[in-house]
């Protein structure tokens, strides 16, 4: 019980000094934003001019940051082969695979 | 061809060996081995050459635009002095660990196709390592780690027994959680800023920095709870001594080595790049720093002591060295921050050598403890040898390389005026000897009845070798990876 | 699973939820979607088959080992498209630079390898998800 | 002051939102014992930074950035937190794969979920 109140009371805390910093924070939806600058103008101006799609989106994903893109693919290969070496352990049936 | 593009190729043959090894399943391992060696020594090699390419260029950083967008539109990679120090530590223990791990890997994991999994993971972080030291743009920082946690994870869950998956899950859920941190903390420096690569983003947050004071505090501590939890900075240690403890051998000698680190450059390079020096010190982040490196020297070392179990001693000392980095970045002048990066180097070699030499003790004489080490001297003398080297380099004696990074630091602490810290390194040090001298001291000087040799294969002494003689030219001739280390503190806090 | 309603619901919608994931495949560069969306929906018909028809039938349609070769496959031929811009002297990744055929805009070939990586992205997703259920399913049961 | 406070936090609604259900998510993981109910807390703090992601990049009354001759005159909003929030997605669903297979495996072997019965029990499983 006492763990719990602990818990909560972290949670709390967390939630407090995220309220603090979002009062902060650019207005939402406003134009003049930071984030709303030349990187994002050259993707809205300038995406179909530099690779020949319509959907900004996924002009990004795959032009502009390919190279995330590559590493995201590699993130969904390394969890299954992450997932084949946790449960295809050869002990099936009680049998061993024979190695080397 | 090759050579203005060998940035971003060495992290894609990586990549590229990791994608074909799956395919090798069926077939002998001894294919796989082989092809995973050449690849570490073509990566060593390409390190070397942008080293001197590098050099020749007046140690000015090498741009590369990948997809040939410019930086703040694409994604740009930087190949500096500290990208070059940390792309050698890949290669200098990967390759010694791989060769370590072609002799024994099958008949632990049982089946061919685990083989091909394991080193598919091994390459596979090696390649996250890679790409975290070359990247200069902050989202690609993230994706990489991931692919860091998810491979660092499964390597430790690849030896299938309850404590591994249990030590595993345990990593995962808390490294999730840093992800988490890590990823909010870069939404908060792209809410203020509208950047995502490091340079662009600090000319933006050096204009914007007192306009959104809190921002960029919360994001600050995001990032030193995400990457802390990852690099197992003292109260963040919790999953490390299970997971470095219940690995495989050569795993745990990589993830120790070289997978915190990877976490701790990444780190360093977010809040020197995107903060700056000047605001880090505007905001005080350099004193927690320094604060949370000496707590978690003493904390470690004094939990080292506590423990019995010979890897679990390892991987608390590892929690105490990496307070030693962290104590280093917050000094905030150049030479102790080369000396944390020169001590995270041979940090590295050193403590993969010692998880290796552990793991070669436990396999070979089934003693898992320390006070059970009595006559190991005079069972597999030359493995002890190499452990004592290294347990002497860890605790700082002069010509072994750990003497450098520390005396450096103790020079970096003195300049910055805190004598609480250099006090803390010379404790850390004696706690080192503390809990490193007992074991060298119960496997030659206790007595143990009749003894045969036992001595480990070939193949892993000659690995061991390897990073034995990188920490004693390392000790005895530090010049080269000295002067990268300098280079690299001197452009990180800009001067 | 033995149920005959199910059964004829998935044989009927399998080819429409194959067909559908293609079209998002090939739009992605067009409408929201691509290569990861698409590619889940072709996967996610797979599995709905192995599911409802039992594994032996599931892997009789996409081999075990299949699955997993054609994943490495996918994630090869993304760096391989990548490594056209270095053999044509450009830089990785490259699109417009290397001199592939951009097409009209708005037309459904164009975008250079955009649509080549989706292609290869789709396809390794979709084996992805089958991977990732036959392991989770085969634990299951033995 | 307070008003202003106020009034601040209700502008920034999202954000607000974002944050609470970020506290939610740890509160997940570091009060429930059940393992996969942390392995839920993460997913919705994950959600949570999606969240705020997508909303940094929002303009009131734009539309969604496709190019369209008909909303040309409307514009678009910023395209890239939704292109970094893809990546995003996947990254969490790879995590949360793996995440579940070790469940799988643990459940095997302990034969719970519960992190009490799993973790404290050290000692016994070290035979």
């Amino acid at each position: 019980m006492v763990k719990r109140v602990l818990y909560a009371l972290v949670v709390i805390l967390l939630c407090y000094i995220g309220l603090v910093t979002v009062a902060e924070f650019p207005p939402y939806g406003e134009e003049g934003n930071p984030v709303h600058n030349y990187v994002s103008e050259r993707y809205i101006g300038e995406a179909v001019e530099d690779t020949g799609v319509i959907n900004m989106v996924t002009a990004i994903v795959l032009d502009y940051r390919a190279y995330d893109t590559l590493i995201e693919t590699t993130v969904l290969f390394t969890a299954t082969i992450a997932v084949l070496i946790t449960l295809k352990t050869g002990k099936k049936n009680g049998k061993e695979e024979e190695v080397s | 061809m090759i050579q203005e593009n060998l940035p971003v190729l060495l992290v894609v043959t990586l990549l590229f060996t990791a994608y074909l090894l799956p395919i090798f399943t069926k077939r002998r391992p001894r294919i796989i081995e082989l092809l995973v060696v050449t690849v570490e020594c073509l990566i060593l090699g390409g390190t070397l050459y942008l080293a001197g390419l590098i050099a020749r260029q007046g140690r000015a950083p090498i741009i590369y635009p990948a997809g040939g967008w410019p930086a703040p539109w694409g994604i740009e990679l930087s190949v500096g002095s500290l990208s070059i120090l940390f792309l050698l530590m890949i290669a200098g223990v990967g390759l010694p660990v791989a060769i370590f791990a072609t002799d024994g890997i099958t008949w632990q994991l049982r089946s061919r196709q685990r083989v091909a999994w394991f080193f598919t993971l091994y390459l596979l972080l090696a390649a996250a390592l890679a790409g975290l030291a070359v990247t200069n743009d902050l989202f690609n920082v993230y994706v990489f780690v991931e692919v860091a946690t998810i491979s660092c994870c499964a390597l430790v869950a690849a030896k299938d027994d309850p404590l591994a998956i249990k030590a595993a899950f345990r990593y995962l859920l808390l490294a999730t959680v840093g992800s988490g941190f890590i990823f909010a903390g870069i939404g908060l420096i792209y809410l203020v800023t509208g950047n995502l690569d490091m340079t662009f983003a600090f000319t933006e947050l050096s204009q914007r920095a007192y306009t959104y004071p809190h921002v960029v505090r919360l994001a600050i501590s995001f990032f030193v709870i995400g990457f802390g939890t990852k690099a197992a900075l003292f109260p963040l240690h919790l999953w490390l001594p299970d997971a470095h403890s219940a690995a495989l051998t050569p795993a745990s000698a990589i993830l120790s080595g070289l997978a915190v680190k990877g976490y701790i450059i990444a780190l360093a390079k977010i809040l020197y790049i995107i903060v700056g020096p000047a605001l880090l010190q505007a905001l005080s982040i350099d004193r927690i720093l320094l604060l949370m490196g000496m707590v978690a020297i003493v904390a470690g070392s004094l939990l080292a002591l506590a423990q019995d179990e010979l890897k679990r001693r390892l991987a608390y000392s590892t929690v105490a060295q990496v307070g030693y980095i962290f104590l280093g970045l917050g000094l905030m002048n150049t030479t102790g921050l080369a000396g944390a990066l020169f001590y995270a180097a041979s940090h590295a070699i050193i403590k993969a050598c010692l998880f290796l030499a552990a793991g070669a003790i436990i396999s070979r004489t089934g003693k898992e403890r320390v006070s059970q080490m009595a006559g190991v001297g005079r069972e597999m003398p030359i493995t002890m040898g190499i452990f004592t080297i290294c347990s002497f380099a860890l605790m700082g004696l002069p010509l072994l390389s750990g003497f450098i990074g520390k005396w450096n630091l103790l020079r970096g602490s003195i300049q910055a005026g805190s004598f609480l810290a250099s006090l803390v390194i010379i404790l850390g040090s004696l706690l080192c000897a503390g809990y490193l001298l007992p074991v060298i001291r119960t496997a030659y000087f206790v007595p143990a009845g009749t003894t045969t040799t036992k001595e480990t294969s070939f193949l892993q002494i000659s690995s061991m070798l390897i990073l034995t003689v990188f920490v004693i030219v390392l000790g005895i001739a530090p010049g080269p990876l000295w002067n990268l280390a300098w280079q690299a503190a001197r452009d990180l806090l800009g001067g | 699973m033995k149920d005959y309603i199910l059964k004829r619901v998935v044989i009927l919608l399998l080819p429409l939820m194959q067909v559908f994931g293609l079209y998002v495949i090939f739009h992605g560069h067009l409408s929201p979607g691509g290569g990861f969306a698409g590619g889940m929906i072709v996967g996610l018909g797979l599995v709905c088959y192995a599911a409802v028809y039992g594994m032996e039938k599931g892997t009789d349609k996409v081999p075990d080992r299949a699955a997993t070769l054609i994943e490495s496959f996918g994630t090869l031929w993304y760096g391989a498209v990548g490594l056209v811009g270095v053999f044509k002297g450009t830089l990785f990744l490259s699109n417009k630079a290397t001199g592939v055929p951009m097409g009209q805009p708005a037309a459904l070939l164009s975008g250079g390898w955009i649509l080549v990586i989706t292609l290869g992205v789709g396809i390794k997703v979709a084996s992805t998800i089958v991977t990732l259920f036959y392991a989770l399913t085969e634990e299951e049961e033995s | 002051m307070k008003v202003s406070l106020l009034s601040r936090l209700l502008a920034n609604y999202p954000y607000v939102a974002a944050f609470i259900l970020f506290a939610i998510g740890i509160y997940g993981v570091i009060a429930s014992s059940n393992l996969l109910r942390k392995l839920l807390g993460i997913s919705i703090m994950e959600s949570a930074i999606f969240l705020m992601f997508i909303a940094s990049g929002n303009i009131t009354g734009r539309g969604v950035p496709i190019v369209d001759a008909a909303k040309e005159s409307v514009g678009y909003v910023n395209p890239l937190p939704q292109a970094l929030i893809l990546t995003g997605i996947v990254v969490g669903v790879s995590t949360t794969a793996f995440a579940l297979a070790l469940l799988v495996k643990l459940h095997k072997y302990y034969g719970t979920l519960d992190a009490r019965i799993i973790y404290d029990k050290r000692e016994a499983d070290k035979h």
